[in-house]
């Protein structure tokens, strides 16, 4: 048992990734949405690198929220589709196996890229130089945390037609906390304050988020999926 | 008393939205068995296919797989049954190949992939995304599994959708092969199968049912 | 317990008050009556639509009968 | 254990009598108590020593912010029985709750930001209680749309069953960010949190305006699903009966 629950994991990160590999554009486009919409920022308000700084980390975090929650729809989208979604559900497996492999497979495409990418939007927008290992600290907890309460919002919205925007009405106010305590430490580093704090909180929310999503994910599957 | 049925369906009632969609009684599959599943478009076929395979949970009555509710023995029930429904599962950027072998990693069973394919008339095209494949070809991927599956029950919604003649023929041998070494398949198609010793199973939609009572 | 205004227009004003404790005031009766409302209309044109698929139910029996 | 009053409780048939029998009478219970507390909330109760009458908002603002909160659990709670138990009513329950819901927690927000007004010189600030009321709203939004969405009634209310609880869960982790945000930012020109021990004269009207809204909560919940019921029934006999003695109603008022 445990040895084919392992494998269910592994089997779905590998094929998830290997599918975004294939179609390297679309894998690509939260993280090019993330560094375009970012330089419409000092257009719409101002060039002055001193007002940037100041919402710098709020702008950055705001922005990996929406990368992340609009990549999170195609989470579970193709599968149903295609018929793959069925055959998970009748396959002699552990559902929640399988689920935490898709949405790790998420987060790396996702929520990894954005993470890395973070120092250049950091550069870019004037991001006081204390905040940028919180900020990629936070970031790299946060997405995945992100990655498993939109794929719960996936899961429920997958056999809908205009699943995208229904989406984001579920899951936003989900996303609430984590955007909080991420904000919070990137602030806590500029101003110089102990930023393990807050991002020790992210953790705690990641690790409930790890034991709780992929079993609401596979419940809510088995609940909506079948129309 | 011999052994019991491979399968044996109880007073199967099926409800969606407190409408009854199907109800079927009297339905048993033995190792052996061909079963076509017929009936008019809307009677509840694709329903009762996925009633069977555990996609669709039953509002009243119960399946038994060799005298055992299929709720109790899940796990061993759904490691020997193998469904191909109207969608074929395909992932179109990856290979033939590629996407009979994560099939079979996912617990469906092993042997050659590449093979499978030759066999299904697929020799040449193992190596290039599915997206490229004609519709009837991407059908033969999926039907593919077929041959690399060591399950005993096969569950086949409208098989033949894209295929050509040829293709039927391949698929009928399949299948009598399949029988002969003690599987059954349920199959639901409004084609007339060259086979010896089908059984019929006729659906009626629920109009007809209320016409009829 | 005493009246706290010398009249009901000092009571309207509130000492400038008024208009937010008001708008408050109608604001919530709007909304709780609303409540109120919508699901007894909805309650009626319910039972109406019912009686009406049942009668049309009932004229095609009748006329499948007279035409067997 | 005789579990039989369980199973009556879910059956429709038997809520809707019931509830015809009793709404005449909490309706009256909810009428008395409301505008009792209403006219002795706004012209009887003493002012507020800084605030002045504006406070008066208190006798709306606090009891529709409880039921806002409380209505979303139930429905959370109707939303699980359905879930575990596969009620139906339970379901038509949680469907109900849901505008009303949205309605109260609009409600608290509005009183909110009109109290704000005369009191802090803003109709909003980004004080916590007030954010995790608006959060609170979009919660209700989300329930509200997903069961809309859905073509197949069974899975709408399984999904939005889930998404209600999914959301219990986070209550208590978005208030308590938004408690600690708050405090991190919170500005010194500002300070909310005023809610020193009330004086008595004040306080009892505020209890009879919590116990009205609780009534006229519960009449609500009732009418909603008693619609709810009549539509997911339509095809039962008693429905029909219920159905064509209204019409005959009707029919023999007009003559």
């Amino acid at each position: 048992m445990r040895s084919s629950a392992s494998n269910g994991f592994c089997a779905y990160l590998r094929r998830d990734l290997r599918l975004s590999h294939r179609r390297l554009g679309e894998a690509a486009s939260p993280l090019i949405f993330f560094i375009m919409v970012s330089t419409l920022v000092p257009l719409g308000i101002t060039p002055d690198p001193a007002s940037l700084a100041l919402v710098a980390s709020g702008i950055i975090w705001v922005l990996a929220l929406l990368a992340t929650m609009l990549s999170a729809n195609d989470l579970f989208a193709g599968d149903y589709q295609d018929g793959s979604l069925e055959q998970l559900l009748i396959s002699p497996q552990v559902l929640v196996m399988p689920v935490l492999g898709k949405v790790t497979a998420h987060w790396l495409v996702t929520g990894l890229p954005l993470t890395i990418v973070s120092p250049l939007l950091g550069l870019m927008l004037s991001l006081p130089e204390a905040g940028y290992l919180p900020m990629m600290a936070s970031l790299a907890l946060g997405t995945a945390c992100l990655s498993l309460l939109g794929a719960v919002g996936a899961a429920l919205t997958v056999s809908l037609q205009k699943g995208g925007m229904m989406l984001a009405l579920v899951v936003m106010p989900l996303y609430m906390p984590v955007i909080i305590f991420g904000g919070a430490t990137v602030q806590f580093g500029i101003d110089g304050l102990a930023w393990t704090g807050p991002l020790a909180i992210l953790g705690a929310m990641l690790a409930a988020a790890i034991a709780l999503c992929p079993l609401a994910i596979a419940g809510v599957l088995r609940l909506t999926s079948i129309n | 008393m011999g052994n019991p049925s491979l399968i044996k369906i109880e007073n199967l009632r099926f409800e969606r939205d407190d409408t009854a969609v199907i109800s079927c009684d009297n339905l048993y599959l033995d190792a052996g068995d061909i079963l076509q599943v017929e009936g008019p478009n809307g009677s509840g076929k694709t329903t009762l296919l996925r009633l069977l395979t555990t996609a669709l949970q039953a509002r009243e009555g119960t399946i038994l797989y060799c005298g055992k509710s299929i709720a109790e023995c899940r796990f061993e029930y759904l490691s020997d049954i193998l469904f191909i429904g109207h969608q074929s599962a395909v992932k179109l950027t990856l290979t033939a190949e590629e996407n009979l072998d994560w099939m079979a990693s996912s617990g469906i069973g092993s042997s050659s992939a590449v093979k499978a394919l030759e066999s299904l008339g697929l020799a040449g095209y193992t190596d290039i995304p599915c997206y490229k494949l004609s519709a009837g070809q991407q059908r033969r991927v999926a039907l593919a599994r077929l041959l690399i599956s060591d399950a005993r029950i096969w569950y086949l919604d409208e098989p033949f959708t894209a295929i050509d003649r040829d293709g039927v023929r391949l698929l009928e041998r399949c299948m009598k092969d399949h029988v002969s070494s003690g599987g059954a398949v349920v199959v639901s198609t409004h084609q007339d199968l060259d086979l010896q010793g089908v059984r019929h199973y006729p659906m009626l939609g629920e109009s007809l049912l209320r016409a009829y009572s | 317990m005493k009246f706290q205004f010398q009249d009901l227009s000092q009571m309207l004003t509130m000492d400038g008050h008024g208009v937010y404790v008001w708008s408050a005031v109608i604001v919530t009766l709007i909304i709780i009556i609303g409540l109120i409302v919508r699901p007894l209309l909805q309650h009626k044109v319910a039972l109406n639509q019912i009686a009406q698929d049942l009668a049309r139910e009932k004229l095609r029996k009748e006329v499948a009968g007279e035409s067997n | 254990m005789n579990w039989t009053w369980f199973y009556r409780l879910g059956s429709p048939l038997w809520f809707y009598q019931t509830t015809t029998r009793w709404l005449p009478w909490l309706s009256l219970l909810a009428i008395v108590l409301l505008s009792t507390g209403l006219i002795w909330g706004l012209g009887f109760a003493p002012q507020d020593a800084k605030q002045g009458n504006s406070f008066r908002i208190i006798y709306l603002h606090v009891p529709t912010s409880f039921l806002a909160l409380a209505g979303y659990f139930l429905m959370a709670a109707a939303g699980a029985i359905g879930l575990i138990w596969k009620m139906k009513l339970s379901y038509m329950i949680m469907k109900s709750a849901a505008p009303i819901g949205a309605a109260l927690t609009f409600l608290a927000l509005f009183t909110g930001a009109v109290w704000g007004k005369p009191t802090w010189g803003s109709y909003w600030v980004w004080d916590a209680r007030i954010t995790s009321m608006l959060i609170l709203l979009f919660l209700y939004f989300g329930v509200l749309a997903l069961q809309y969405a859905f073509h197949n009634e069974e899975a709408g209310n399984k999904a939005s069953a889930v998404l209600a609880l999914v959301g219990t869960v986070n209550i208590p982790i978005i208030y308590k960010s938004v408690d600690w945000w708050y405090t991190l930012h919170q500005p010194s020109t500002i300070k909310l949190t005023s809610a020193p021990s009330m004086h008595p004269d004040m306080f009892q009207p505020l209890l009879v305006m919590i116990l009205g809204f609780y009534c006229f909560y519960v009449v609500a919940l009732c009418l909603f699903t008693r619609v709810e019921i009549l539509r997911r029934e339509r095809k039962t006999t008693w429905v029909g009966e219920l159905a064509a003695r209204s019409s005959y109603e009707v029919e023999s008022d007009k003559k």
